[in-house]
C-alpha cells in the first residue's frame, strides 16, 4: 500500500500550495516540497526490494468491466524516472522560489508544477495501460497550464495551445493504440502486456497498434515531425522549461517506448520507424539548435536532438543500446536541467535571452559561467563529463547495429554529424554568453543570483562530473534495475569512462574537433541560413488551426444555414424515405378485407375535403381565404368522424375547430395579411414533389391498414366499459378511466400552452394597422348592437348545453372537454361582442388558476384512489336511488372530467382572452403615417438591455 | 319511399354543399366566402340530421346542435375580423 | 370507400406539408393544423371504418374500435394546444424580428440563401 | 351597472327558456330533470346576470304568442317567395336598400325586430346605425319603399313595441 | 295506413327540406350581387332546415319510443343565430363597399363618399 | 402496491399545480417549493434506482387496469437510471435558477416541474401512446421555458425548435397509428409479443411505423439530418433551461433504446434490429458534423451546444453497435455527458455574465472577476467533456471504444478520437481566450451563491463519477443485459393477460 502513496502524495500535494499560498512564499515553497520529498524517500526505500528481484506492485479494483484497475508498480524503470522526476522536481521548486517575480502567483505555479509532477510519477509507475494513459493526458494538461502561465503573453498562449493540441492528439492516438494492445493481449494489466511480446508481434493488428502507440510517444517526445511544438513551449517560465521540456515530460515518450519495449519492440517495423525517426530528429534538431539566437531556443532544439538520440538507441533495441538509452536519459536530465536553470538565471539577471545581447558575462557571473561550462561540456560529450559516456555508448551501438543492411554506415555517419553539431551548439552556447563580446548591451547589468538559486544548478553540475568520472559507482544502482525492467532480465554491464582506443572514441574526437570548427564557422552558416528565413512553426500552426476553424465555420454555415425550410425538407425527406421503405415491403396494398362500396355522400364529402385541403395550400398567400378553406376542412373532418361512428370526435373536432379559427384570426390581425411570393418555381416544384410523395406514402399506408382486419385490445374496452368503468360511452370511459393518464397529460399540455402563451404575450407590442390590407379604415362600430344583444342570450344557452354535454358524457357523446370548449366559446362570443374591458369587469378572475385548478382536480382524483389503497387514478362508481328523482350514477371519473372541463375552460380563455388583451388598452386612435410606412409601430419599444420579460 | 326521399334529400344537400364550395372558391369578395362558409355549416346540419334518419340513430344530434351554435360564432368572428381587424378588443 | 378515405388523408397531409415548407410563419401554422387533421383522420381510421356503430354500449353487436377514437381525442386537444402556441410564437417572432419569415429574415434579403 | 340587486330570478323569461331548452335537450320530462333543469334555469341566469343589459319584461304574453305564430307563418310564405325568385329563370328582381327609421328604443326589441326582418319577406337587416335610430334593410324585390316600411311597421314593430316596451 | 301517411309526411318534409336547402345555396351561388346572395341562405336554407328537422322529429317519434322534440332546439338556435350572421355579413359587405347591382334603388349612407371619413391609407403589407 | 414508481410524475405535477395556482406570489416560497420538490425527486429516484438494481422489473398499472389494456409505468434498470440522471441534472438547474434566472419571466418553477413531469413520464411509461403524450408535455414545457426571459435569439430558435418538433409530433402519431393498426396494441411489451407473431403481410406496416418512430426519436435525439434545431436552441435558452435541455436529446436516445430493444429485440424475427444500420451510419455522420461544428463555434454556448451534439453522435454510435457492451458504455457516457454538458451551460452563463459586453462570444474581453474559480470549473468541465482523463468523459469514451466489432471500430475510433481532438482544440482556444487573452477587470456582475452551487453540483459529478465508476459501470452492464433480453420484461408485464381488476 505504501506504493500507492508515492503517486498519491504529489497528487495531494496539488492542494498544498493552494492552502498555503496566502502564508508567504518561503512557507509555501517549503510546504510544497514536503510531500514530493516524502514520495522520493518512499521511492528510494523500495530499493532493497528491487535489489532482491521483487517488483513491488499494488492494484485496486476500479472499473472491472473495463479491465481498469488503479494499479501501480515500482520496477527499475519507474524508479529511475521517479528519482529524476522527484529529485529534479525538488530542485526546480527551490529554483522557482527565486525565479518568479514577487508579483506572480507562485501558489498557482506550484500547484500546476506539482500536478505535473504527480502525473509524471503516475506515468512512471502505472501498472495498467489505461492508468498510464490517464496520467499521460494529465501531463499534457498540466504542461498546457504551465506553458500558458504567463497568460498575458501571446506566445505563451499560442505555445500552450500548440503543445496541448499536438500532445493531446498524440494522447488520443496512444489511447487507440493502448486499447488495441489491450485487445490483442486480452488485458490492460502492464505485467500481462509485457509478458505477451510474442502474441503481440504475431497479431495482424500489430502494425496499426505500433504506429498508434509511437504516434503518442513521438508527439510527446517532440520527435520529427512533431518537434515543432517544443521550442514554442519555451514561452513558459524557465523552471518549467527546465523541468518539463528537458528533464521530464518530453521523456515520457521515451519512457513509454522503454516501458513497452518487451511487448512491442523486437520487430523490423519497430527498428525501422523508431531508428529513422530518431536519427532524423537528432540531426535536424541539432542543426536548428546551432542557428537559433535565443538561449532557450537553442536548449529546446538541443533537447529535441538528444531525445532523437535516445530514440535511436531504443530503436536499435539491443541490450546495450537500451542501457545507453537509459543512461543518456539520466545524463541528459542532469545537464539539461542545469543548463536551463543557468539560462533562466542569465535571463533573470541580464533581462534577455537573446544571444546577440549577451556576452562577456564570465566576469559578472563567474559561478554561473563555471556551471554552464561544465554542463555544456557534458552536453557536447566532452570526456570526463557524464554526457561523454552515454554518447560513446551511442556511437558504439550505432556502429554495431545492422538494422539497415547495406546502408549500415548511414547510422554511424549521421550519429557523428549529430555529435559534431552538438559540440558546435554547446560551444556556441557557452562561448557566446560568457566570453565573446555582445553586439548590443543587455537591458540589465548582470550579477550573480542569490546563492540558493544557483544551488540546484551547481548540484547538477557536480553530478555531471561525478557521474562522468565514476559512472559505475554513481549510476549502476539506478541503471541495473532499470535495464532489467526494460529487458525483463538482468543485464551484466560495467559503466566505465575509458574503453580504450576504438572507433567510437575516434568518432567522438572527430565530433569534438569538427564541432569546434563548425562553431567557428557558424556565423557564415547563420548568414547562409538567413537567406532562407525559417518559417515560424507557431505561425504555421496558428495558420493551420485558423484555416481549419474557418473551413469548419464555412462547412457549418453551409450545412446549417439557419433555414427552417431546409430542416423541414430534410425531416420530410427522411420520413418519405422510411415510409416508402415500409410500403415497398408490402406484397399487396389491398388486404383481405377489401373495399366497402362508396356512396354519393362520401364521394361529395371526399371531393370537398380534397378540394378545400388543396385550396388551403393554393390560397396560402391570401391568408384569410386560406383560413376559411381550413375551416371548411375542419368542418368536413368532423363530419367524417360523425359518418364513421365517432360522435365524440365529431363534437370535439367541431368545437376545437371554432376555437382554432378564432385563435388564428386573432393572431392574423398582427401578421401580414398576404404572403409575398418568394418561392422560386423550382423550389415550389421540389416541395410539391416531396409533399405529394409523402402524402402518397401516407395514403398508401393508410390504405394497407384499412383493408386489413386487426385483432386489437379494443374488445376489452367494449366489454368492460359498463361493468368496469360505469359508462356506456366507451370512448369517454377510455378517456377518463382506462387511459385517464393520457388525458391528465393532455390537459397538462393545454395548461402549459396557456402558460407559455402568457409568457409570449407578456409585454408584447405589435403593429396594429388602422386599416385593413385593402386600405379601408376599420369600421367604427366596435360592438354591433345586435351582436351584443344576441351574445347575452347565447351565453346562457351555451352554458346550458355545456352542462348537458358534460353530464351525459359518460354514457352518451360528450364529456368535459367538449363542454369546456363550449363554455369557452360562449365566453369568447361575449368578449367579441362586448370587448375585453366590459367582459373583464364582469368576469373578474384570472384564468390561470382555473386552468391549473382543473389539472389539480384531475390529479386529486388520481391521488384520491391512494386513500383506498388503489393505484393512481383508479376509478369507482355507484348507482344511487333518490326518491322522486330516480337512479343517478356517480363516478369518480366525473370528478376527473370536471378537472378536464375546468382545465379546458381556463386554458382556452387564458389563451384567447390574453391574446385579445394584447392590443386593447394600447390601441392607438390613429396610426401616424411614418410608422405605417416603416411597417412597424410599437407603442413602447422593448428595452434593449434584455430586461424584457417573457 | 322513405329511402328514396332520403336519397333525394341527401343528393340535394350534397349539391347545395358543392354550390357552397363554388361560392367559397370564386368569391369574389371575402363576405361572399364567409357567406358560403356559413351556409356550409347550415347544410352540414342538414346532412347530419339526414344521416341520423338514415342510420336511425340519435347519436349525432349533438353534433348538429353544436354546429348550429358554433358555426355562427365562427362566422361572427370572421365578420368582426373584416370589420375591425381585432376581433376581441 | 377505404381507397377514397386513404386518398383524402394523403391529400390533406400533402397540402399541410406543402404549407409547412413555406417561408412564412402563418402558412406554416395553417399547414400544421391541416397536417394534424390528416394525422387525426389517419389515426382514427386505424380501427377501421365503421358505419353506424358508435361505441356507445346499447346492446348492439357491431361497434367501432373506440381506442383510436380516444387517441384521436387526445391528439386533437394536444394539436390545438400546439397550434395555439405556434401561432402566438409566430406573432411574438414577428414582433421581435419585425417580419414573419420563419428564419426571422428581413423581407429584403430574399430567401435565395438556401 | 348594479342597478338591480342580484335577485334569485333576475330574468324569468330567460329562466323559462332555459328550462324548456333543458327538457328538450334531455328529451325527458321526469321529476329529476325538472328539478335539475329548474336548478340550472336559476343558476345560469344568476351566474350570467352581470352580462345582461336591462331586459324588458313581457307586458302582453299572449300577444307575444300571436306574434310568434305570425312570424312563423310569414317565414314560410316569405321563404317560398324567395325560393321562387331564385329558381325562376325569368325573374325580375327589384333590389332595394331601404332606410328604416326605428320606433323601438330598447336594444333587445330592436334586435328582435332586426332578426324578424331578416327571416321574413325578402329582406335582410343589413346595418343598424350606431345611434340605434335607423336600420338599413336590403330587400330583394320591392316595388315601393314606403309600402315595405309600412308593412314592417305594422306587422312587426308595432306588436313588438306593444309586447315589450309599453 | 297511418304509417304510410307518416312515411309520406316524413318523405315530403325531407325532400322539401333538401329542396329548400338546395335552393338557398343555389341562390347564394348564382344571384348577381352579394346583398342578393345573402337572401338565399338566410331564408330558404333556414326553412329547409326547419323541414328536415321536422321530418327528423316525426321520424324518430314514430320509430323510437317517446316523442323527440330535440330538433326544435336546433331550429331555435338557427332562428336565433342566422339573422345575426346575415346582419353581420351584410354589415361587412357594406363596410367593404361591395358592389351592388346598378338597378338597386336607394343609396345607403355607407356608400356615400362623404360618410367614409378618413382617406384610406396604404397598408404596410400591401405590395 | 408501492406508489413510488409513479411519484416522479405525480409529484412534480402536484408541485406544479401548487406553484401555478397563483401567477405571482412569494418568490422565496416558490423557490423553496421548487427546490424541495426537485430534491425529493432526487431522493425518490435514488430509492427507485435501488429497487431497480435488484433486477426485478416492476410496473405500476394506472387506474388499476392491467396491461396491455391500461397504461403502465415500468421500472427497470434503464428507466431508473434515466430518472436518476434527470433529477441530478434538475437539482443543479433549479439551484442555478434560484440565483435569479427564475425571476426573469413568469412561472418558471411551475413550468420547470411540468417539464420534469414530462421527462420522467417519458422515461417511465410502458405505453407507446402515453409516450407520445409525455413527449408533448415535455416539449410544450420546453417551448415555454425556452422563451423564458425573451429576446430575439430565443424567440427565433424557439420558432425552429417548435415547428420542427410539431412536425415530429405529427409523424409520431402516424407511427403510433401504424403500429396500432398492425399489432392492435399500444403496450410496448405486448407489441413486442405481437411483433413476434406478426403475419408477413403486415411487416411493411410495422417497418414503416418503426422507422417513422426512428425519425421522430432521431429528431429529439438530434441525429444527423435532423439536428439543426439543436445548436441555436441550446445556445439561446436561458441557462438553467439549457442545462435541463442536456437531457432532452437523451430522451431520444432512451426512446430508441427502449422501443427497439424491446419491440424489435431478438424475438422479432426478421424485424430484429431494424433500426441498427440507420442509427449506426447517421450517428457517425452526426459525430463528424458535430466535430466540425465544435471547431467552428465562435461562442462558448454554441460550442457547448455542439459538444452536446458530439455526445449525441457518440451515444447513438453506441446504440448503432447494438451490443450489450456498447449499451453499457453508452449509458455510462450518457450519465456523464448529461450532467457535464448541463453544468457547462450554466458555467458558460456565469462566465458570460462576468465578461460584460463580450458575453460568451469567444473574443477578447475582460477577464471574469472570479477568474480562478470559474477557470477551475471551466477546466474540469472541459476535461470531462473532451474526454480527457482522469474525468468521467474519458472512462465513458473508453467503454464505448471497447465495444463494437472491428469493422465498427474502423469507423468509430478515428471519428471519435478526431472529434475529441476538435474538442480539445476548441476548448483550449476558448479557455485561453476567456481567461487569458483578456484584460483583467474588477467590474462585472457578481454571481449568486445559488449559481455557484448549481454549476458546482453538476460539474462535481464528473470526478464523482470517476470515483464511483466501478459501481456505475456494474449497474450499466446489468442494465444492458436486462435490455438485451426482452423476454423477462414481456413476462413481467403480461403475467395475467385477459382479466383486469
Ligand atoms: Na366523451
Ligand atoms: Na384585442
Amino acid at each position: 500500500m505504501t506504493l500507492l502513496w508515492i503517486p498519491l502524495l504529489p497528487l495531494l500535494g496539488v492542494l498544498v500550495p493552494a492552502l498555503t499560498g496566502s502564508r508567504g512564499r518561503p512557507l509555501c515553497t517549503l510546504a510544497t516540497a514536503v510531500l514530493p520529498a516524502i514520495a522520493l524517500a518512499m521511492t528510494l526505500a523500495q530499493l532493497p526490494a528491487l535489489g532482491a528481484g521483487d517488483i513491488p506492485r499494488v492494484s485496486l479494483s476500479w472499473v472491472p468491466q473495463l479491465g481498469l484497475d488503479l494499479a501501480f508498480r515500482l520496477d527499475g524503470l519507474s524508479l529511475l524516472f521517479n528519482v529524476l522526476i522527484l529529485g529534479i522536481g525538488l530542485l526546480i521548486i527551490l529554483y522557482a522560489h527565486y525565479y518568479l517575480d514577487a508579483s506572480e502567483n507562485y501558489a498557482r505555479f506550484y500547484a500546476y508544477l506539482i500536478l505535473f509532477m504527480a502525473s509524471m510519477v503516475g506515468i512512471a509507475m502505472a501498472d495498467n495501460l489505461l492508468v498510464l494513459w490517464f496520467f499521460w493526458e494529465l501531463t499534457s494538461l498540466s504542461s498546457f497550464l504551465l506553458i500558458g502561465f504567463w497568460s498575458h503573453r501571446s506566445e505563451a498562449r499560442k505555445g500552450a495551445r500548440m503543445a496541448m493540441t499536438v500532445t493531446g492528439a498524440g494522447g488520443l492516438a496512444l489511447l487507440a493504440g493502448f486499447l488495441l494492445l489491450g485487445d490483442i493481449v486480452g488485458s490492460l494489466d502492464m505485467q500481462v502486456v509485457l509478458e505477451s511480446g510474442e502474441t503481440i508481434l504475431a497479431d495482424p493488428r500489430y502494425p496499426l497498434m505500433l504506429v498508434l502507440v509511437l504516434l503518442g510517444a513521438f508527439a510527446k517526445s517532440a520527435q520529427f515531425p512533431f518537434h515543432f511544438w517544443l521550442p514554442h513551449a519555451m514561452a513558459a517560465p524557465t523552471p518549467v522549461s527546465a523541468y518539463l521540456h528537458s528533464a521530464t515530460m518530453v521523456k515520457a515518450g521515451i519512457f513509454l517506448m522503454a516501458r513497452l519495449h518487451p511487448a512491442i519492440a523486437g520487430s523490423e517495423l519497430w527498428s525501422a520507424i523508431v531508428t529513422v525517426i530518431g536519427i532524423v530528429t537528432m540531426v535536424y534538431a541539432a542543426w536548428f539548435a546551432l542557428i537559433k539566437a535565443d538561449l532557450k531556443g537553442i536548449l529546446a532544439f538541443s533537447t529535441v536532438s538528444h531525445l532523437g538520440l535516445i530514440t535511436v538507441l531504443l530503436g536499435i533495441g539491443s541490450p546495450m543500446a537500451v542501457l545507453a538509452a537509459l543512461f543518456h536519459i539520466l545524463n541528459h536530465a542532469t545537464f539539461k536541467a542545469a543548463l536551463f536553470m543557468c539560462s533562466g538565471i542569465i535571463d533573470h539577471e541580464a533581462g534577455t535571452r537573446d544571444l546577440a545581447r549577451l556576452g562577456k558575462l564570465a566576469k559578472a557571473m563567474p559561478v554561473t559561467c563555471v556551471v554552464m561550462s561544465i554542463t555544456g561540456a557534458a552536453m557536447a560529450g566532452v570526456p570526463l563529463f557524464n554526457g561523454f559516456i552515454s554518447k560513446e555508448m551511442f556511437f558504439t551501438e550505432a556502429l554495431e547495429t545492422h538494422a539497415f543492411g547495406g546502408l549500415s554506415l548511414v547510422l554511424p555517419v549521421l550519429a557523428t554529424i549529430g555529435g559534431v553539431l552538438s559540440v558546435a551548439y554547446s560551444a556556441r552556447l557557452v562561448h557566446a554568453v560568457f566570453f565573446s563580446p555582445p553586439r548590443h548591451a543587455p537591458p540589465k547589468t548582470p550579477h550573480e543570483p542569490p546563492h540558493l538559486m544557483r544551488a540546484p544548478a551547481e548540484l547538477l553540475a557536480v553530478l555531471c562530473i561525478l557521474v562522468g568520472l565514476f559512472p559505475a559507482l554513481m549510476a549502476t544502482w539506478l541503471m541495473a534495475p532499470a535495464v532489467e525492467a526494460v529487458l525483463l532480465e538482468p543485464l551484466e554491464f560495467h559503466l566505465a569512462l575509458w574503453h580504450g582506443f576504438n572507433l567510437p572514441l575516434a568518432m567522438s574526437a572527430v565530433a569534438l574537433v569538427a564541432g569546434v570548427i563548425t562553431y567557428i564557422l557558424h556565423r557564415k552558416i547563420r548568414q547562409f541560413v538567413r537567406d532562407f528565413p525559417p518559417r515560424d512553426a507557431s505561425r504555421i500552426f496558428e495558420g493551420v488551426i485558423q484555416c481549419i476553424g474557418d473551413r469548419a465555420e464555412r462547412i457549418t454555415e453551409c450545412v446549417d444555414n439557419a433555414s427552417l425550410q431546409r430542416f423541414m425538407t430534410l425531416l420530410l425527406t427522411a420520413s418519405l424515405v422510411v415510409g416508402a421503405i415500409g410500403l415497398a415491403q408490402m406484397d399487396t396494398l389491398t388486404g383481405a378485407k377489401g373495399n366497402q362500396p362508396v356512396d354519393g355522400v362520401l364521394l361529395v364529402g371526399a371531393l370537398l375535403l380534397v378540394f378545400t385541403g388543396i385550396g388551403t395550400a393554393i390560397t396560402h398567400r391570401h391568408r384569410l381565404i386560406s383560413l376559411l378553406m381550413l375551416s371548411v376542412v375542419g368542418l368536413l373532418v368532423s363530419l367524417t368522424f360523425a359518418r364513421f361512428s365517432a360522435p365524440d370526435l365529431a363534437l370535439t373536432q367541431l368545437s376545437v375547430e371554432v376555437v382554432t379559427m378564432i385563435l388564428l384570426m386573432l393572431a392574423l390581425f398582427f401578421l401580414p395579411q398576404k404572403t409575398p411570393r418568394e418561392s422560386t418555381p423550382a423550389r415550389a416544384l421540389r416541395d410539391l414533389v416531396l409533399c405529394t410523395g409523402l402524402g402518397g406514402v401516407i395514403a398508401g399506408l393508410n390504405y394497407t391498414v384499412l383493408t386489413r382486419d386487426t385483432e386489437s385490445i379494443s374488445d376489452f374496452f367494449l366489454d368492460n366499459s359498463v361493468p368496469g368503468g360505469g359508462g356506456h360511452n366507451v370512448v369517454n370511459v377510455i378517456l377518463v378511466d382506462f387511459r385517464g393518464f393520457d388525458t391528465l397529460g393532455e390537459i397538462t399540455v393545454l395548461a402549459i400552452a396557456g402558460l407559455a402563451i402568457f409568457k409570449l404575450l407578456n409585454r408584447l407590442r405589435l403593429f396594429m394597422p388602422h386599416s385593413d390590407s385593402e386600405g379601408r379604415i376599420w369600421a367604427p362600430d366596435r360592438y354591433p348592437m345586435i351582436l351584443t344583444t344576441i351574445s347575452q342570450t347565447v351565453l346562457p344557452l351555451a352554458l346550458l348545453v355545456s352542462v348537458f354535454i358534460f353530464l351525459r358524457g359518460h354514457n352518451q357523446p360528450g364529456g368535459g372537454f367538449i363542454a369546456g370548449l363550449i363554455t369557452a366559446v360562449g365566453l369568447i362570443l361575449v368578449y367579441m361582442a362586448r370587448g375585453v374591458a366590459w367582459t373583464q369587469k364582469r368576469l373578474d378572475f384570472p384564468y390561470q388558476p382555473v386552468a391549473i385548478l382543473g389539472v389539480g382536480v384531475a390529479a386529486l382524483t388520481g391521488f384520491g384512489s391512494w386513500l383506498f389503497g388503489a393505484p393512481f387514478l383508479t376509478s369507482s362508481f355507484g348507482h344511487f336511488h333518490i326518491p322522486l328523482i330516480g337512479d343517478i350514477e356517480l363516478a369518480t371519473a366525473m370528478l376527473f372530467d370536471l378537472g378536464v372541463y375546468l382545465a379546458v375552460v381556463g386554458a382556452t380563455l387564458m389563451i384567447l382572452a390574453n391574446l385579445g388583451k394584447v392590443t386593447t388598452p394600447h390601441r392607438p386612435a390613429k396610426e401616424d403615417h411614418d410608422a405605417t410606412e416603416r411597417g412597424l409601430h410599437r407603442t413602447d419599444d422593448p428595452t434593449p438591455d434584455g430586461k424584457e420579460t417573457v | 319511399m322513405l329511402d328514396t326521399a332520403l336519397t333525394i334529400s341527401l343528393a340535394l344537400v350534397c349539391l347545395a354543399l358543392l354550390l357552397n364550395l363554388f361560392r367559397l372558391t370564386v368569391g369574389p369578395d371575402m363576405p361572399d366566402r364567409i357567406l358560403a362558409l356559413d351556409t356550409m355549416y347550415v347544410n352540414s346540419i342538414a346532412l347530419i340530421i339526414l344521416m341520423g334518419v338514415w342510420l336511425n340513430s340519435k347519436t349525432y344530434f349533438e353534433a348538429a346542435l353544436l354546429i348550429a351554435l358554433l358555426g355562427f360564432i365562427s362566422t361572427i368572428a370572421v365578420c368582426k375580423y373584416l370589420l375591425r381587424g381585432d376581433i376581441i378588443e | 370507400m377505404e381507397m377514397l378515405y386513404a386518398i383524402t388523408t394523403g391529400v390533406l397531409a400533402a397540402s399541410g406539408l406543402y404549407l409547412m415548407l413555406r417561408g412564412r410563419t402563418f402558412p406554416v401554422v395553417v399547414g400544421l393544423t391541416l397536417l394534424s387533421y390528416a394525422t387525426n383522420l389517419f389515426l382514427f381510421s386505424m380501427g377501421g371504418l365503421t358505419t353506424g356503430g358508435s361505441a356507445i354500449i346499447d346492446g348492439k353487436s357491431d361497434y367501432s374500435d373506440p381506442l383510436p377514437q380516444a387517441l384521436v381525442l387526445t391528439a386533437i386537444v394536444i394539436g390545438f394546444a400546439m397550434t395555439a402556441f405556434a401561432v402566438i410564437l409566430a406573432m411574438r417572432a414577428r414582433g421581435d424580428m419585425g417580419n414573419d419569415h420563419v428564419d426571422g429574415r428581413k423581407a429584403e434579403d430574399k430567401e435565395e440563401r438556401r | 351597472m348594479n342597478r338591480r340587486t342580484r335577485s334569485l330570478l333576475p330574468t324569468p323569461l330567460l329562466s323559462l327558456l332555459l328550462l324548456v331548452v333543458w327538457l328538450l335537450l334531455v328529451n325527458t320530462v321526469s321529476v329529476g330533470h325538472l328539478l335539475l333543469g329548474g336548478f340550472l334555469a336559476v343558476l345560469i341566469p344568476w351566474l350570467t346576470y352581470p352580462f345582461w343589459d336591462m331586459q324588458p319584461g313581457v307586458k302582453k304574453p299572449w300577444k307575444l304568442l300571436r306574434f310568434f305564430f305570425r312570424v312563423i307563418g310569414d317565414i314560410v310564405v316569405a321563404n317560398m317567395q324567395v325560393a321562387w325568385i331564385i329558381i325562376n329563370p325569368w325573374r325580375r328582381t327589384r333590389p332595394h336598400f331601404v332606410e328604416y327609421p326605428l320606433m323601438l328604443e330598447e336594444r333587445f326589441t330592436i334586435t328582435l325586430l332586426a332578426s324578424t326582418i331578416t327571416l321574413t319577406p325578402g329582406t335582410v337587416s343589413a346595418n343598424l346605425r350606431m345611434d340605434g335610430k335607423t336600420l338599413l334593410i336590403h330587400a330583394l324585390d320591392v316595388r315601393d319603399e314606403q309600402t315595405l316600411i309600412r308593412t314592417i311597421r305594422e306587422r312587426y314593430e308595432q306588436p313588438l313595441k306593444e309586447i315589450f316596451e309599453c | 295506413m297511418f304509417y304510410v301517411i307518416l312515411e309520406g309526411l316524413i318523405s315530403v318534409l325531407l325532400i322539401a327540406g333538401g329542396l329548400f336547402a338546395f335552393i338557398g345555396s343555389l341562390g347564394m351561388a348564382h344571384l348577381r350581387d352579394f346583398y342578393m346572395r345573402l337572401h338565399g341562405p338566410t331564408k330558404a336554407t333556414t326553412l329547409g332546415m326547419g323541414c328536415i328537422l321536422s321530418g327528423s322529429m316525426v321520424y324518430f317519434s314514430a320509430t323510437q319510443e317517446g316523442t323527440h322534440l330535440q330538433e326544435m332546439l336546433i331550429t331555435l338556435f338557427l332562428f336565433i343565430t342566422a339573422p345575426v350572421s346575415a346582419h353581420m355579413l351584410a354589415k361587412t359587405g357594406l363596410h367593404q363597399r361591395l358592389k351592388y347591382l346598378d338597378k338597386t334603388r336607394g343609396k345607403p349612407l355607407e356608400f356615400r363618399e362623404e360618410e367614409v371619413g378618413d382617406k384610406p391609407v396604404p397598408h404596410p403589407d400591401r405590395d | 402496491m408501492s406508489h413510488l414508481i409513479v411519484m416522479p410524475i405525480v409529484l412534480p405535477l402536484a408541485a406544479a399545480v401548487a406553484l401555478l395556482l397563483t401567477r405571482f406570489g412569494n418568490a422565496t416560497l416558490k423557490r423553496g417549493l421548487g427546490l424541495a420538490t426537485t430534491l425529493a425527486l432526487l431522493v425518490i429516484s435514488v430509492m427507485l434506482l435501488r429497487q431497480a438494481a435488484s433486477g426485478e422489473i416492476q410496473y405500476y398499472a394506472l387506474g388499476n387496469w392491467q396491461p396491455p389494456f391500461g397504461i403502465i409505468m415500468v421500472l427497470d434498470r434503464l428507466s431508473a437510471l434515466m430518472l436518476f440522471v434527470t433529477s441530478m441534472l434538475a437539482v443543479g438547474a433549479v439551484l442555478f435558477a434560484c440565483g435569479g434566472d427564475d425571476e426573469k419571466g413568469s412561472n418558471f418553477h411551475g413550468l420547470f416541474q411540468l417539464q420534469l413531469m414530462g421527462i420522467n413520464g417519458a422515461f417511465l411509461t410502458g405505453d407507446l401512446f402515453n409516450l407520445f403524450v409525455f413527449f408533448e408535455v415535455l416539449l410544450l414545457a420546453s417551448y415555454a421555458l425556452l422563451v423564458h426571459g425573451g429576446g430575439k435569439a430565443r424567440i427565433q430558435s424557439a420558432v425552429h425548435y417548435a415547428v420542427l418538433n410539431l412536425a415530429g409530433s405529427a409523424l409520431f402519431l402516424f407511427a403510433v397509428g401504424l403500429l396500432y393498426g398492425a399489432t392492435g396494441t399500444l403496450n410496448m411489451a405486448d407489441m413486442a409479443q405481437a411483433v413476434s407473431q406478426l403475419p408477413g403481410e403486415r411487416q411493411g406496416m410495422v417497418v414503416a411505423g418503426a422507422l417513422l418512430l426512428l425519425v421522430v426519436f432521431g429528431l429529439k435525439a438530434a441525429v444527423l439530418p435532423l439536428y439543426f434545431w439543436l445548436p441555436r436552441a441550446y445556445a439561446s435558452a436561458p441557462p438553467p433551461v439549457a442545462a435541463l435541455f442536456a437531457v432532452m436529446t437523451k430522451i431520444g436516445v432512451y426512446a430508441i433504446l427502449r422501443v427497439y430493444w424491446l419491440v424489435f429485440g431478438d424475438q422479432a424475427g426478421p424485424l430484429e434490429a431494424l433500426e441498427q444500420s440507420w442509427v449506426w451510419w447517421l450517428s457517425l455522420g452526426t459525430l463528424a458534423i458535430a466535430g466540425v461544428g465544435v471547431l467552428a463555434a465562435r461562442d462558448l454556448r454554441l460550442l457547448v451546444a455542439y459538444l452536446v451534439l458530439v455526445s449525441v453522435g457518440t451515444l447513438l454510435a453506441g446504440v448503432g453497435m447494438r451490443s450489450p457492451v456498447a449499451v453499457s458504455g453508452l449509458l455510462f457516457y450518457l450519465v456523464h455527458t448529461t450532467l457535464v454538458t448541463g453544468g457547462l451551460f450554466l458555467l458558460a452563463d456565469m462566465i458570460g455574465v462576468q465578461r460584460g459586453k463580450a458575453g460568451t462570444r469567444l473574443v477578447r474581453g475582460r477577464i471574469p472577476r472570479n477568474a480562478t474559480a470559474l477557470g477551475l470549473m471551466f477546466l474540469i468541465g472541459s476535461m470531462a467533456v473532451a474526454g480527457l482523463p482522469p474525468l468521467s468523459g474519458a472512462l465513458g469514451k473508453v467503454m464505448l471504444m471497447n465495444a463494437g466489432d472491428s469493422a465498427q471500430r474502423l469507423w468509430f475510433w478515428p471519428l471519435l478520437l478526431a472529434t475529441g481532438l476538435c474538442a480539445i482544440v476548441a476548448l483550449s482556444r476558448a479557455g485561453s481566450t476567456l481567461f487569458w487573452r483578456s484584460q483583467a477587470s474588477d467590474d462585472g456582475d457578481s454571481l449568486s451563491p445559488w449559481q455557484w452551487a448549481g454549476t458546482g453540483w453538476l460539474l462535481a459529478s464528473s470526478p464523482l463519477l470517476v470515483i464511483l465508476a466501478g459501481p456505475l459501470a456494474g449497474y450499466t452492464e446489468a442494465t444492458a443485459e436486462q435490455l438485451s433480453d426482452p423476454q423477462p420484461m414481456i413476462q413481467a408485464v403480461l403475467i395475467d393477460q385477459g382479466d383486469a381488476q
